[in-house]
């Protein structure tokens, strides 16, 4: 079974859509957590697309920037978390309409 | 015919938990619908012959970054979120944008020359090579950028520690 | 094989490097180490620079060029660091490094009890550096460089004293005067430049040679470029009308007066006008401006030495007339002469000047003439020197002031373009010349002295002081043998050797070429004339004159002035100059500065701007900041709004790009 | 993409299918009998006898267990989340046998149709997805402790997420060794890297480096990743109850139970494959007598068994011993003719390695006691990774010294 049948427009409106669709959480949710996974949603999003490139060229290098990303996303999401994690002791509250504190 | 079904199955599956991950009201729900987008996409990148970056994404993302988020929401147990509508701009444009985006990304994408492309060369041509191929590009050609992700992720790592570490 | 001569640099450089230790570490140096440096950083640059001249000559007096680096390349203008080695610099490059040697020497003992005697030395090997690089520069630009370096040392060395008031308003009055003269200056440059499109001297004097012989009249860009140059020149070397700042200078430290406002600095004009003479050779006019501003200044600064008490007062007149002399001399073609008068005016004047600080400090400070006298006994090297000296500079034959204003008269008697009326105001102004200087022996070491025995200790000075005077005696009574020769139908070798500089892009009426011919006549009868001429005469009758008034009947002087109040007062008080100055230009300046600048320019359109800008921004942001509404969800609303923003326009380009 | 192209498509599935039954039936029996193994084991380190009464030496209590566990009544607790609280031991056993589908236990070189016999997936880079399954392991326990909305579980669940990620770290470092020795990320060949005899298996291997500091860091890493003891933190009786699974009862909780011995035998197979070369036999095979000790072990324990039934078994329990006496002399009988041999011998070893792990953990547990947790991360993150980061430096430059 050969599996490059399939347009790599396919892979791309995929990745499109679910990009969108993660740019509608983070806008749409109000727990800070889920707005991260909004945001990692958005960067599986990006890595498909890379792949689908790079399946496209047969290269290899959209696959590294693949690994780059996934890099990026880790650390993000440890230190998010931490700071998360120390709003929520200082504010006990995740909703993000709530923390506030920071406007004119 | 059986590619086809197979990608709109996970397609579907993808999307669907996505649009999942922003209904559900319990955090933990949306984690478990994200990691289950992620694993579709594992697969899909297996359906476009990139096994390792499939393995990778489970293990590093589903297995590590969510399991984080998880580790999280259970230690705050800060229950269901609260739908608060303080913000009207993100009430009303916030998701019609949003919208506008999908379409937009996806004509744009599904428009432009590469989408045409239907993959070249046989699958064995380029996956036996993509794992042995890969490390040669991270170590060689992009050494530099690799090297400093590491050194990105020390950072991160005394970062998160600092945030954590309790006021003395 | 020339070792030095490829490496100009280092006779340069090395003032500059004492310059360098001294003012960054010398604040901690005892006295001997900062001597040691300064004065073994300039002996070593002399040293080099007589090595240099040395291989020069062996050369064959061949003109040398070296290009260091490029300093500045834009476009057609570059401008390189490009130093140059002909007969007129090895002229000026020893009598720089030479008299400014001595004049260091001497410093070490006139300044011995001073504050800061680090930050002097400093200063002085700045000067030295500007200096040599002014002499050795081989493009306008570099040279003006040099320009503009050591009018910074004379400002700093004038206010060297920086706690007297009069010290920081000369140091001001000198620096802002120059300025005036300098902007033609520069402007003077620029047009240089984009007549010949280029500022080496080279270049701009084979450019020029294929220029004709300007017209008299104005109109010839030549004539304009001289013109504006010889305003900076006017204003460097104190000529008419900007020769106000140099008696103020003489606030500053003696040594410095003998070096920066006799021997070196003020000569920079005259130095610079010779250096042009290619240019100044063909415009007829500018030549006559030139010898005009020079003999008036020459009179007019005369006779406002006849009747100064401050006895720096009275040198500082001199050297304004006496580089009247040399402009007067470069205006009738005469480029030799005055670059050789420039050469034992150096010699004399540093030494009047030396030896006036010797007096002074002697007396203790004071330096007002009325309170002086009979020192003759009690410091006699002092004495004998400057008798020297005072000779030297009334042309006295057989000193060197007799021979090179002696040439310089004779070129304005019968030169090539000679001019009866300069002629006349030269002699005239060499009779007070004498006069007066004569008056200032012998009001300060003739008659009976006129201080008071009991607070003043007169005393020889020390001999690091007297030792540069006597050198400097020895030089101003041979300097001048040089040119003996042609007295009697000799060669002139000091214009011989100058010869080619001036001959080079000379026009082919040549002007300079003429010096060298002397007449057929035969050598007893030019000796004669030479003896007899006009100079000689007014010189010995101002020494008479002097006599008479100071010596033989002293209360002459006073029935004079009665009897003649007008001119007296008028002359006493340096004919209202500085008055008609502040009238006119400073107070419509400063009234213009307050009204206009001030409160109109400054407070109401900057102020006004900024203030504006300001208020401006904060209204903005006063209603700009609803936008953070501290709500995040707003924030990720606005950056979904921009990256659709994104989308959209790359949509729209990549709809153009297919 | 071995996965699907190439081949044809329906052998695959067919054969696959036939794989995955047969599998899923040999698993299930071991897991039951593993419980009652590890039973008898700590009884008799505890001086007791354990199960004894269902059966022959309580052979039969496993399926009385199960029998249990399937009509015990289920409780769901009324403030638990349904969805995830049902999902949860789901996910847990699926993931934990879905691990063991990429074991290889015999040579790759006997196939039928095509497949490979002894390996269900055959994945080029078998130990990355291996590690990737057994990453996801972890949510069934933390949904679990989290969806029973209960202090203890949810405790017990922030605990295994927390440990499960530490000592993944480590686990995954410590085979990094192996796999630079073998250049692959295959099971084959890595397996095939330690052909040869005992002295090539990776644990000892002097070409390259020995990789015994990478194998007990792997042991521990692999005990911490299946929750047992000394680090069953997330199940710690005396202080959680039961931990992650104290709301689950009847089958939920016997699925649980299940997941734990199928990752104890995945995490042993893994081990076995790494550094102790999988299905290969220890001699050279040169010694062609080895083929016979797989009939010989089974004619010993059949000997044992009729030794017993003749001896000291009463009434029923000497009827179930003599069958399985039977079936042991069978076995052995069968596997002395020698056209089976080549389907055996790679089995038996690699059985036979298994087992040895199995023993060990189950000492283990009858031997350690448990960690305290700030013990427990102490120990994850201070000593044991640095040594297998230790380790895997080591390796490396004696490899390079090696190649030059």
């Amino acid at each position: 079974m050969n599996f490059s049948v399939i347009p790599i427009s396919y892979y791309l409106v995929l990745s499109a859509v679910l990009f969108g669709l993660g740019l509608l959480a983070f806008v749409f949710k109000r727990n800070i957590i889920t707005i991260f996974m909004a945001i990692e949603l958005m960067l599986n999003a990006v890595n498909l697309a890379f792949v689908a490139f790079a399946r496209a060229h047969n290269q290899l290098d959209g696959l590294v920037f693949v690994f780059f990303v996934i890099v990026v996303a880790a650390c993000e999401a440890a230190v998010g978390l931490a700071i998360v994690i120390s709003v929520y002791v200082n504010r006990q509250t995740l909703n993000i309409e709530r923390i506030n504190l920071l406007k004119f | 015919m059986i590619p086809f079904i197979l990608f709109f199955l996970l397609a579907f599956v993808a999307v669907g938990a996505a649009v999942a991950l922003i209904v559900a009201r319990e955090p933990i729900h949306s984690a478990l619908s994200l990691i289950l987008v992620m694993i579709s996409l594992a697969v899909l990148y297996l359906l476009l012959g990139a096994e390792f970056i499939s393995a990778v994404q489970i293990i590093v993302y589903a297995g590590a970054i969510m399991v984080l988020f998880v580790f999280v929401i259970m230690l705050l147990n800060a229950g269901v979120e609260e739908r608060t509508d303080f913000s009207k701009l993100a009430k009303w444009v916030g998701p019609i944008l949003a919208f506008f985006m999908i379409v937009e990304l996806g004509v744009w994408l599904s428009r432009s020359a590469i989408g045409r492309v239907v993959a070249t060369g046989s699958p064995e041509s380029y996956t036996p090579a993509s794992t042995v191929g890969l490390s040669r590009m991270i170590f060689q050609q992009y050494l530099l950028p690799f090297e400093a992700t590491s050194i990105l992720i020390l950072i991160a790592i005394i970062g998160a520690l600092v945030l954590a570490k309790k006021g003395e | 094989m020339h070792i030095l001569l490829d490496q100009l640099w280092i006779i340069i450089a090395l003032p500059l490097v004492g310059s360098a230790i001294n003012g960054l570490l010398g604040r901690k140096f005892p006295k001997p180490v900062v001597n040691t440096v300064a004065i073994g950083a300039l002996a070593l640059s002399f040293l080099c620079a007589l090595e240099a001249v040395r291989e020069f000559l062996a050369a064959g007096q061949a003109t040398v060029f070296h290009t260091y680096f490029t300093w500045i390349h834009a476009g057609i203008f570059q401008v390189d660091f490009r130093l140059q080695m002909d007969q007129l610099t090895v002229v000026m490059l020893l009598v720089v490094t030479f008299v400014s040697l001595l004049v260091h020497i001497y410093s070490t003992g006139y300044m011995a009890h001073e504050e800061g005697y680090y930050r002097f030395f400093s200063y002085l090997n700045l000067f030295v550096f500007f200096m040599l690089i002014l002499v050795l520069a081989a493009n306008v630009v570099l040279l003006f460089v040099g320009w503009e370096g050591v009018g910074l040392c004379s400002y700093l060395l004038v206010g060297f004293w920086f706690l007297k008031p009069s010290a920081i308003s000369a140091g001001k009055k000198a620096f802002i005067t120059t300025r005036i003269g300098d902007f033609g200056f520069t402007v003077g440059i620029l047009l240089l430049f984009w007549t010949f499109k280029s500022v080496d001297y080279v270049e701009i004097f084979k450019k020029a040679s294929t220029m004709p012989v300007e017209a008299w009249g104005l109109g010839g860009t030549l004539t304009v470029i001289c013109l504006l140059l010889f305003t900076g020149a006017v204003g460097k070397s104190a000529q008419l009308p900007l020769y106000v700042w140099l008696p103020d200078a003489m606030e500053g430290p003696t040594p410095v007066s003998a070096l920066i406002h006799a021997a070196t600095m003020v000569t920079a004009g005259v130095y610079m006008v010779a250096r042009m003479n290619p240019l100044f050779s063909r415009a007829p006019l500018a030549l006559f401006v030139v010898a005009l501003i020079g003999a008036l200044t020459a009179f007019f600064a005369a006779t406002i030495g006849l009747l100064q008490t401050d006895i720096k007062k009275v040198l500082a007149y001199s050297t304004v007339s006496q580089l009247g002399y040399m402009f007067l001399a470069c205006g009738v073609g005469a480029y030799a002469s005055g670059i050789f008068h420039l050469m034992t005016h150096a010699f004399f004047k540093g030494l009047l000047f030396l030896a006036a600080g010797s007096v002074i400090h002697a007396m203790g400070g004071d330096q007002e003439m009325p309170h002086m006298g009979g020192l003759r006994t009690k410091i006699p090297i002092t004495f004998w020197t400057m008798l020297i000296a005072t000779l030297a500079i009334a042309g006295i034959p057989g000193f060197a002031g007799f021979f090179s204003k002696d040439a310089i008269l004779e070129a304005a008697k019968d030169g090539p373009n000679a001019n009866f009326w300069l002629w006349l105001l030269g002699v005239v102004a060499a009779g007070m010349t004498s006069f007066y200087m004569f008056r200032l022996i012998f009001l300060t070491f003739f008659g009976k002295p006129r201080y008071d025995e009991h607070k003043v200790h007169v005393h020889e000075s020390p001999y690091n002081m007297t030792g540069p005077l006597i050198v400097l005696a020895i030089l101003s009574t041979i300097g001048g043998w040089f040119a003996a020769p042609h007295l009697v139908g000799g060669p002139d070798y000091f214009t011989n050797f100058l010869h080619p500089v001036f001959a080079a892009y000379a026009p082919e009426t040549g002007t300079a070429v003429s010096e060298a011919a002397g007449e057929a006549a035969s050598p007893a009868i030019l000796l004669f004339h030479a003896l007899t001429g006009w100079p000689v005469i007014v010189g010995l009758l101002g020494l008479a004159l002097a006599w008479w008034f100071y010596i033989k009947s002293p209360d002459t002087p006073k029935k004079l002035a009665q009897s003649l109040s007008g001119p007296y007062t008028l002359i006493h008080n340096k004919y209202y100059v500085d008055e008609i100055y502040g009238f006119l230009i400073i107070q419509p300046l400063l009234w213009i500065s307050t009204n206009v600048l001030w409160h109109f320019v400054d407070e109401g359109v900057i102020d006004g701007t900024v203030n504006g800008t300001a208020r401006v921004a904060r209204e903005t942001g006063s209603h700009v900041r609803e936008i953070q509404s501290g709500n995040a969800r707003s924030y990720a609303t606005w950056v979904v709004i921009g990256g659709a923003g994104v989308t959209v326009l790359m949509l729209g380009l990549w709809g153009m790009v297919r | 993409m071995e996965f699907f192209n190439g081949k044809p498509a329906l052998a695959l599935l067919v054969v696959s299918l036939v794989k995955i039954a047969v599998l899923l039936f040999v698993l299930m029996t071991a897991l039951a009998y593993l419980t009652w193994f590890e039973r008898k084991v700590v009884a008799h380190i505890q001086s007791r006898w354990g199960p004894y009464y269902v059966g022959a030496h309580g052979l039969l209590q496993p399926l009385a267990d199960g029998v249990k566990f399937l009509f015990k009544e289920d409780v769901t607790p009324p403030t638990a989340d349904k969805f995830v609280y049902i999902l949860a031991p789901f996910m847990a056993l699926a993931l934990a046998l879905t691990a063991i589908a990429l074991i290889p236990f015999g040579p790759p070189t006997l196939t039928l149709l095509g497949q490979p016999i002894f390996v269900v997936a055959n994945v080029s880079i078998s130990l990355v997805f291996l590690f990737a399954i057994t990453s996801i392991g972890v949510y069934g326990v933390a949904l679990a402790g989290w969806s029973s909305n209960s202090k203890y579980p949810l405790l017990g669940g922030v605990r295994s997420s927390a440990q499960m990620i530490s000592y993944e770290v480590s686990m995954t470092l410590s085979v990094v060794g192996v796999l630079l020795l073998a250049r692959s990320f295959g099971f084959n060949e890595i397996i095939a890297n330690q052909a040869g005899s005992i002295i090539n298996w990776h644990v000892f291997t002097l070409n390259g480096f020995p990789q015994i500091i990478g194998f007990l860091c792997y042991m521990t890493a692999a005990v911490a990743e299946t929750n047992r003891v000394p680090f069953d933190l997330p199940e710690a009786e005396t202080e959680l109850v039961a931990g992650f699974h104290t709301e689950y009862s009847a089958f939920k909780f016997a699925m649980f139970f299940m997941a734990e011995y199928a990752n104890m035998i995945t995490v042993s197979c893994l081990a076995t494959i790494l550094f102790f070369g999988g299905w290969l036999s220890p001699f050279p095979d040169s010694w062609t007598w080895q083929n016979y000790l797989p009939a010989a072990g089974l004619l010993l324990i059949a000997a044992y068994c009729a030794y017993d039934v003749v001896v000291y078994m009463k009434g029923i329990a000497r009827l179930q011993l003599s069958v399985v006496t039977l079936l042991a002399a069978v076995g052995g009988i069968v596997c002395l003719i020698p056209a089976v041999h080549p389907y055996i011998i790679g089995v038996f070893w690699f059985v036979a390695k298994l087992f040895v792990f199995m023993f060990f953990y189950v000492i283990v547990r009858g031997t350690l006691p448990r960690f305290r947790y700030d013990q427990l991360m102490s120990f994850g993150w201070k000593f044991l990774l640095p040594v297998s980061l230790a380790n895997l430096v080591v390796t490396a430059f004696f490899i390079i010294l090696r190649r030059g």
